[in-house]
């Protein structure tokens, strides 16, 4: 269908376009020149509504066995009903969502792509059929490098050749879109009921540190180069003190040198200063000045008041919320190659931790250059992505800041641990469209997204208001849900509610190199794996819309 | 008639006939119980004898099976492999969505009664 | 010959299968038995009548439109893309979806609900496990090469094989799965619950609350075993049915899950329970990112609510709460208690599946397929959730499940 | 008013119908569900009232294939004269429901207050907290005269149950508070209970508690202060 968007206020920070009226024209999924549009069968009249490319998430556990695990351990979560099988499926959830919930609620508030972060190799069958079943959405997945023990071989060896053929080789199996690291060798030592405390102690069993997994794989990824780097959730995360774990990370990318060689994730629940909880503060400040100097690129992990389900692949840091939460706790042990836990925990705007925490995301939210930083809760860790408008409005107005300090009644050691109050920054539309579309597009390396450029993917919202007339009272409202969203050209969303049922594309990134360097050493490996090595892994056949990016 | 404890189970022979539930095998694969030889002396039972078991779910005809003394069950336990003759007498619901299909009380004696087949145990 | 075929018999889901022409090699009794010819059901039917593929899907696409509560139970032996197709029939249709699991693991769902579960891939059993338990279970019949490529005799990178690792066996009877053991208990039957409450009480330094006997174990034996398993460096309790189809069911599972919280705060623990058929975890995951629930799901209000005890299948039935049923590669008839049983003699069923089977003689429409994993290909789920892809080795006359489910969703 | 319903015949699949004292037109033109059907309560049936100054509601006929009576019912009177559905009172907050015959499981689930009195039996889940919820019954009183099944006031936190015949396992576990009495014979009780009080007249004593005067207390392995009190059965 060939549609023209007319008179819409457009945002696109790829084109210094800022608020201007314009028409925009979609042609096959593409957006066209008009020139090129011949016959347009619909027109969409954006008269006084703001236009923008669809939204990315570039961290969200929306898909693979964690996220599944933590559905059916939490019906209590479950049964909360967003909308009935009528023409469209059932949608279920108010934390963790049901695939087609995700895909929905995604796209109802303008998103169009999203990426899941963490799966474990061997589980990705299991991780796209999850996202094979997520509708409507672009997607992709992140498989898991940071406690592989082929990992910790390469890397002791400081074989960058080995490492580039071994990523090569798990990417393919994967289906993956780039390289994961979380805790590295953290979650080996948590097989021996330990973790790593420092990126440069040795993991149990191995002569490599985290420090070398970081470095040997950020020059795999710069050599290989893949369209989206490292993305690190850094050891010591959610401690007193992770912080300065942090910054040592942020100068193992910066001897690397390459723009966005490095993304830390969910920044917030890894910048903490303090050394127990009862001092504990926020390094966002210095955090900031570093990240903004330095290649690495970060999201937010903003936390959302309410209750929600922690997950991740950091074994040993479930365990320790498990046993401050009192509360349930998946664990689960994968093979040589990960881990993973998930508990239930509720951020409250009264406990001064979880003040300090919500606090810290903002502030990055607002000190970080926003070709930097990308809007995220670390979905569902920091709370539901349905937020995402919440978030947004705070980072937009001060006032809405200072309201919401004052009627959720949050602890007011924030005064003392954060800067946040004392901030009077307040983030233009432009920059949120940054943070929500260019940013992340730029970071992955999705070419086609993030930007309303001719050639583009026609993957559009239409909110309904107008960006240069910005009310406080209105935003939250206006974000939530769009007048249109258009998805690959088509129109998925029409005043709120989803229209048209289709499904996104899942990316992947095609790696040449010459794998034949570590055949013995995966011979020698699968001799402990419980799958066959012909079994391991995903072949592209089995994905629904495939779409191969090749390097 | 002494009283046991009923125990189901999988076996190796139910195992390898379960697809082929119509056959002469499956049906000798489940429609026995294992006993201990001290019960066996007590009902006055041999091997390939007929017993009937009785629980608060019903009763069905089973023949007598005599394992080697080391896998016998314990005396006032009787053990039946899991199927249809089995859940003649367990499946006991306790409320968990799962029926009890283990560690039902039962009574147990000899029967001249005939051993059903498939057939006309599922049609009674 | 084909290689890395996967067999489809029990959750073991072994994958080193080879086939030149029939002949299989590295499969166990029960895997041969499974790629054995045998009896299948020879063509679609209603009411006993041969009838064509089109006629009978049509047939039950009306049966399942007519009910008013049609329950949809099985699946546990069919690949997850069928599945998948099964929850959205479910959905539409506005009936019941259930799963072999809750005659069987479903009390492991529960007290997951309650309590998580510390778990692993069966690897951490191969390379780290020093202590091995089977509680509750025999896989020597029932999950027959799970000692060898698993648990008791793997070589791992930790643990090099039999002599590196300690087996505790428990069960109320000695099965073949006790002369694997390093030590054997006996316990009375019904009392696992107690057990591992006094285990609990030993490790928590409780002694003083366990009386003189639990379930059979003498408080020594006791505080003994509770000793034992603490000096694991790395220890794997895998359970079966014996706990959840006993006295507490899902709160035996409750209780060892805890027991395994308590040892991980003195050492790496995990828990595993060992499923039965080679899918039954597919068909519990499925629906869960589907609908949010893994089974026990009703539809009938146009949206999921989950309701064990009252939308599994056996309270269903025997409530009187279901009106039609379709039984998807599963053999209610054998296995239901007779209750269940006597109502799916009442209502109208329908049946998918390649062999014929006791519900087979209870079906009014009657639709075989290929056998999955021989026949058929598609995604399953080992026990511990490990994904693998079963193939099709040989060429059928017969549907797919995956093909008759498409069919069946284009009919409703 | 007093509205006496009656099913007008025999249902196929069990009926949801959340019964609660209201007036007239809403009661007639209440949704409740055959099935997937989805119909109103005076299609399915009969509804006789008469003015009396009540607030009452009398189910005369067969009920027990009728789920959620009562649910959320914040005040007046139901009486079930014959034996009741699931679900009966579940989440209720006020009034009074009384059963004359036997009801089936998930009695007051989750239930703040009122009184709910079953002359026969109960069966599973009296006052439970419903799946993967953190708490069970908060408040109110729930009386049955007969026996009980399983998992018996589990994670209660407030209100109080009394059995007056036997109950089966799980009687109160993970309590965190209110009373349960159980004047027969239970099986397992308290297991995981923080806080509260049970009251049983025979019981298997889980190797968790242990005997402190005429009281057991526990559980130990979540450092509990519940008690178990063994009393004189009713005669």
């Amino acid at each position: 269908m060939t549609i023209m968007i007319k008179n819409g206020i457009v945002v696109d920070p790829t084109q210094n376009i800022d608020g201007e009226k314009m028409d925009l024209f979609i042609k096959n999924g593409k957006l066209v020149e008009e020139s090129e549009a011949g016959k347009v069968e619909k027109v969409i009249d954006a008269n006084g509504m703001t236009v923008v490319p669809g939204g990315i998430d570039i961290h969200a556990h929306i898909a693979g066995p964690k996220i599944n695990a933590g559905r059916s351990m939490r019906p209590e979560d479950l049964k909360y009903v967003r909308s009935k099988s009528n023409k469209t499926r059932c949608a279920m959830g108010k934390v963790l969502l049901t695939c087609p919930a995700i895909g929905y609620e995604y796209a109802k508030m303008g998103y169009t792509t999203a990426i899941e972060p963490a799966t474990p190799t061997i589980y990705s069958i299991h991780t796209h059929e999850e996202l094979d079943s997520i509708p409507i959405v672009d997607k992709a997945a992140l498989p898991l490098f940071g406690n592989w023990h082929l990992t910790f071989k390469f890397a002791a060896e400081g074989d960058v050749e080995k490492m580039k053929a071994f990523v090569a080789w798990a990417i393919d199996k994967a289906k993956g879109y780039g390289i994961k690291i979380v805790n590295p060798g953290g979650v080996e030592a948590w097989m021996y009921g330990k973790n790593v405390h420092s990126i440069h102690e040795l993991i149990p069993g191995f002569e490599a540190t985290p420090a070398e997994v970081l470095t040997t794989l950020m020059k795999a990824a710069v050599e290989l180069n893949l369209p989206h780097k490292v993305h690190v959730h850094c050891n010591n995360l959610g401690v007193p003190g992770s912080a300065e774990t942090t910054a040592e990370t942020i100068k193992l990318a910066e001897k690397i040198g390459k723009e966005n060689c490095l993304h830390i994730t969910h920044v917030q629940f890894n910048s903490y200063t303090g050394d127990s909880w009862k001092n504990i503060g926020s390094g966002a400040e210095e955090l900031s000045k570093l990240i903004n100097s330095s290649p690495v690129t970060v999201d937010m992990g903003q936390v959302i008041f309410g209750h929600t389900t922690t997950m991740t692949a950091d074994g040993p840091f479930e365990f320790a919320l498990f046993k401050l939460a009192k509360t349930k706790w998946i664990n689960k042990d994968v093979e040589i190659e990960t881990g993973g836990g998930i508990v239930p925990i509720t951020y409250r705007a009264k406990s001064p931790v979880n003040a300090v925490q919500w606090a810290t995301s903002l502030e990055f939210g607002l000190l970080v250059d926003p070709d930097k930083i990308v809007v995220s809760t670390d979905y569902p860790n920091g709370g539901p992505f349905v937020e995402y408008p919440y978030i947004i409005s705070l980072l937009m107005s001060k006032k809405l800041r200072e309201n919401e300090v004052k009627e959720k009644n949050v602890s007011n050691y924030i005064e003392r641990a954060t800067s946040l109050l004392s901030l009077d920054i307040e983030r233009s539309f432009y920059d949120i469209v940054k943070m929500t579309r260019s940013t992340p597009a730029k970071i992955l390396g999705l070419k086609n997204k993030g930007t309303l450029r001719i050639g583009a993917d026609a993957d559009i919202a239409i909110y309904p208001f107008n960006c240069n007339e910005v009310r406080d009272e209105e935003l939250l409202k206006s974000l939530e849900r769009t007048a249109y969203t258009i998805k690959s050209g088509e129109i998925v969303v029409k005043d709120g509610e989803i229209v048209s049922d289709i499904w996104g594309k899942t990316f992947w990134v095609k790696v040449n190199s010459e794998r034949e360097i570590i055949e013995e050493e995966l011979n020698d490996v699968f001799k402990y794996y419980t799958v066959s090595k012909n079994n391991y892994g995903v072949k592209e056949e089995w994905i629904r819309k495939p779409e191969v990016v090749k390097v | 008639m002494i009283e046991v404890v009923v125990i189901t189970g999988r076996t190796t022979e139910q195992g390898m006939t379960i697809d082929e539930k119509l056959s002469e095998a499956y049906m000798k694969a489940v429609n026995y119980c294992e006993m201990n030889e001290k019960d066996m002396e007590k009902i006055g039972v041999k091997e390939g004898d007929r017993v009937i078991v009785r629980s608060e779910v019903g009763e069905v005809v089973l023949y007598v099976k005599k394992p080697e003394v080391d896998l016998q069950p314990p005396e006032g336990i009787i053990f039946i492999p899991m199927g249809p003759y089995a859940n003649r007498v367990v499946g006991i619901l306790n409320g968990s969505g799962t029926p009890q299909y283990k560690g039902v009380k039962a009574t147990i004696e000899k029967t001249d009664k005939n051993v059903l087949s498939i057939e006309e145990l599922i049609s009674t | 010959m084909v290689k890395d075929v996967v067999c489809t018999f029990c959750g073991n889901a072994c994958d080193d299968i080879e086939f030149e022409e029939e002949y299989g090699v590295n499969l166990c009794p029960l895997g041969e038995a499974k790629f054995s010819k045998k009896d299948r059901i020879k063509a679609p039917m209603i009411d006993g009548k041969e009838v064509t593929y089109e006629e009978a899907i049509e047939k039950a696409a009306e049966i399942l439109k007519e009910a008013k509560r049609p329950l949809l139970y099985g699946w546990s032996s069919t690949v997850n893309e069928a599945i998948r197709l099964g929850v959205i029939i479910a959905e539409k249709i506005g009936g019941i979806y259930d799963q072999c699991s809750s005659v069987c693991h479903a009390p492991t769902t529960l007290a997951m609900i309650e309590q998580g579960i510390v778990g692993g891939t069966l690897g951490q059993a191969k390379n780290r496990a020093d202590i091995v338990v089977f509680w509750g279970c025999n896989p020597v019949e029932a999950h027959p090469r799970h000692p060898t490529r698993y648990s008791v005799m793997a070589k791992g990178f930790l643990t090099k094989g039999r002599l590196d690792r300690k087996v505790i066996v428990v069960d109320v009877r000695k099965t073949p799965t006790a002369y694997l053991a390093t030590d054997f208990y006996v316990v009375k039957p019904n009392s696992d619950f107690a057990i591992f409450t006094a285990l609990r009480s030993a490790i928590n330094g409780n002694e003083n609350a366990i009386p003189d006997e639990v379930g059979g174990l003498k408080r020594d034996e006791i505080i003994n075993l509770a000793e034992k398993l603490e000096k694991a460096k790395y220890g794997v309790i895998f359970f079966g049915l014996g706990i959840t189809h006993t006295r507490g069911h899902e709160r035996n599972v409750e209780a060892v899950i805890k027991l395994v919280q308590d040892l991980n705060r003195k050492t790496r623990y995990i828990l595993q329970p060992m499923r039965g058929h080679f899918n039954v975890v597919g068909s519990g995951e499925v629906p869960a990112w589907e609908v949010g629930f893994e089974y026990a799901i009703d539809f009938s209000r146009k949206y999921a609510r989950f309701s064990p005890g009252e939308f599994t299948a056996v309270e269903a039935l025997i409530r009187g709460d279901c009106d039609a049923a379709m039984i998807v590669a599963s053999d209610p008839v054998a296995h239901f208690p007779k209750k269940a049983v006597d109502r799916l003699k009442e209502i109208p069923v329908i049946q998918i599946d390649p062999h014929p089977n006791l519900t087979t003689k209870v079906a009014n429409v009657v639709i075989p397929t290929a056998i999955v994993g021989i026949e058929a290909e598609g995604t399953i789920y080992r026990m511990d959730g490990i994904p693998l892809r079963v193939k099709k080795i040989r060429d059928s006359k017969y549907m797919s499940d995956i093909e008759v489910m498409e069919k069946l969703l284009e009919k409703i | 008013m007093t509205v006496i319903i009656r099913p007008k015949r025999e249902f196929e699949v069990c009926v949801e119908a959340e019964i609660v004292p209201t007036n007239l037109n809403e009661l007639k033109s209440l949704k409740v569900y055959l099935g997937k059907q989805e119909i109103s309560l005076e299609e399915l049936f009969e509804i006789e009232y008469f003015e009396d100054g009540e607030e009452k509601i009398i189910l005369r006929g067969d009920f027990s294939k009728v789920k959620w009576i009562g649910k959320g019912m914040k005040k007046g009177e139901i009486i079930v004269e014959g034996n009741a559905g699931m679900h009966l009172g579940a989440f209720m907050e006020g009034g009074k429901i009384i059963v004359k015959g036997n009801c089936d499981d998930w009695v007051g689930g989750m239930m703040k207050g009122g009184e709910i009195i079953i002359e026969g039996n109960a069966g599973n889940r009296v006052g439970c907290n419903y799946w993967g919820e953190s708490k069970g019954m908060e408040g109110g009183k729930i009386i049955v005269k007969g026996n009980a099944g399983n998992y018996i006031g589990e994670k209660m936190k407030g209100g109080e149950i009394i059995i007056e015949g036997n109950a089966g396992d799980f009687v109160g576990s993970e309590m965190l508070g209110g009373c349960i009495t159980v004047f027969g014979k239970a099986g397992y009780v308290g297991w995981d209970m923080k806080k509260g009080e049970i009251r049983v007249g025979e019981c298997e004593i889980l190797p968790s508690f242990v005997k402190d005067g005429d009281v057991f207390k526990g559980d130990l392995n979540v450092k509990g202060e519940g008690i178990i009190k063994i009393i004189k059965k009713l005669a």
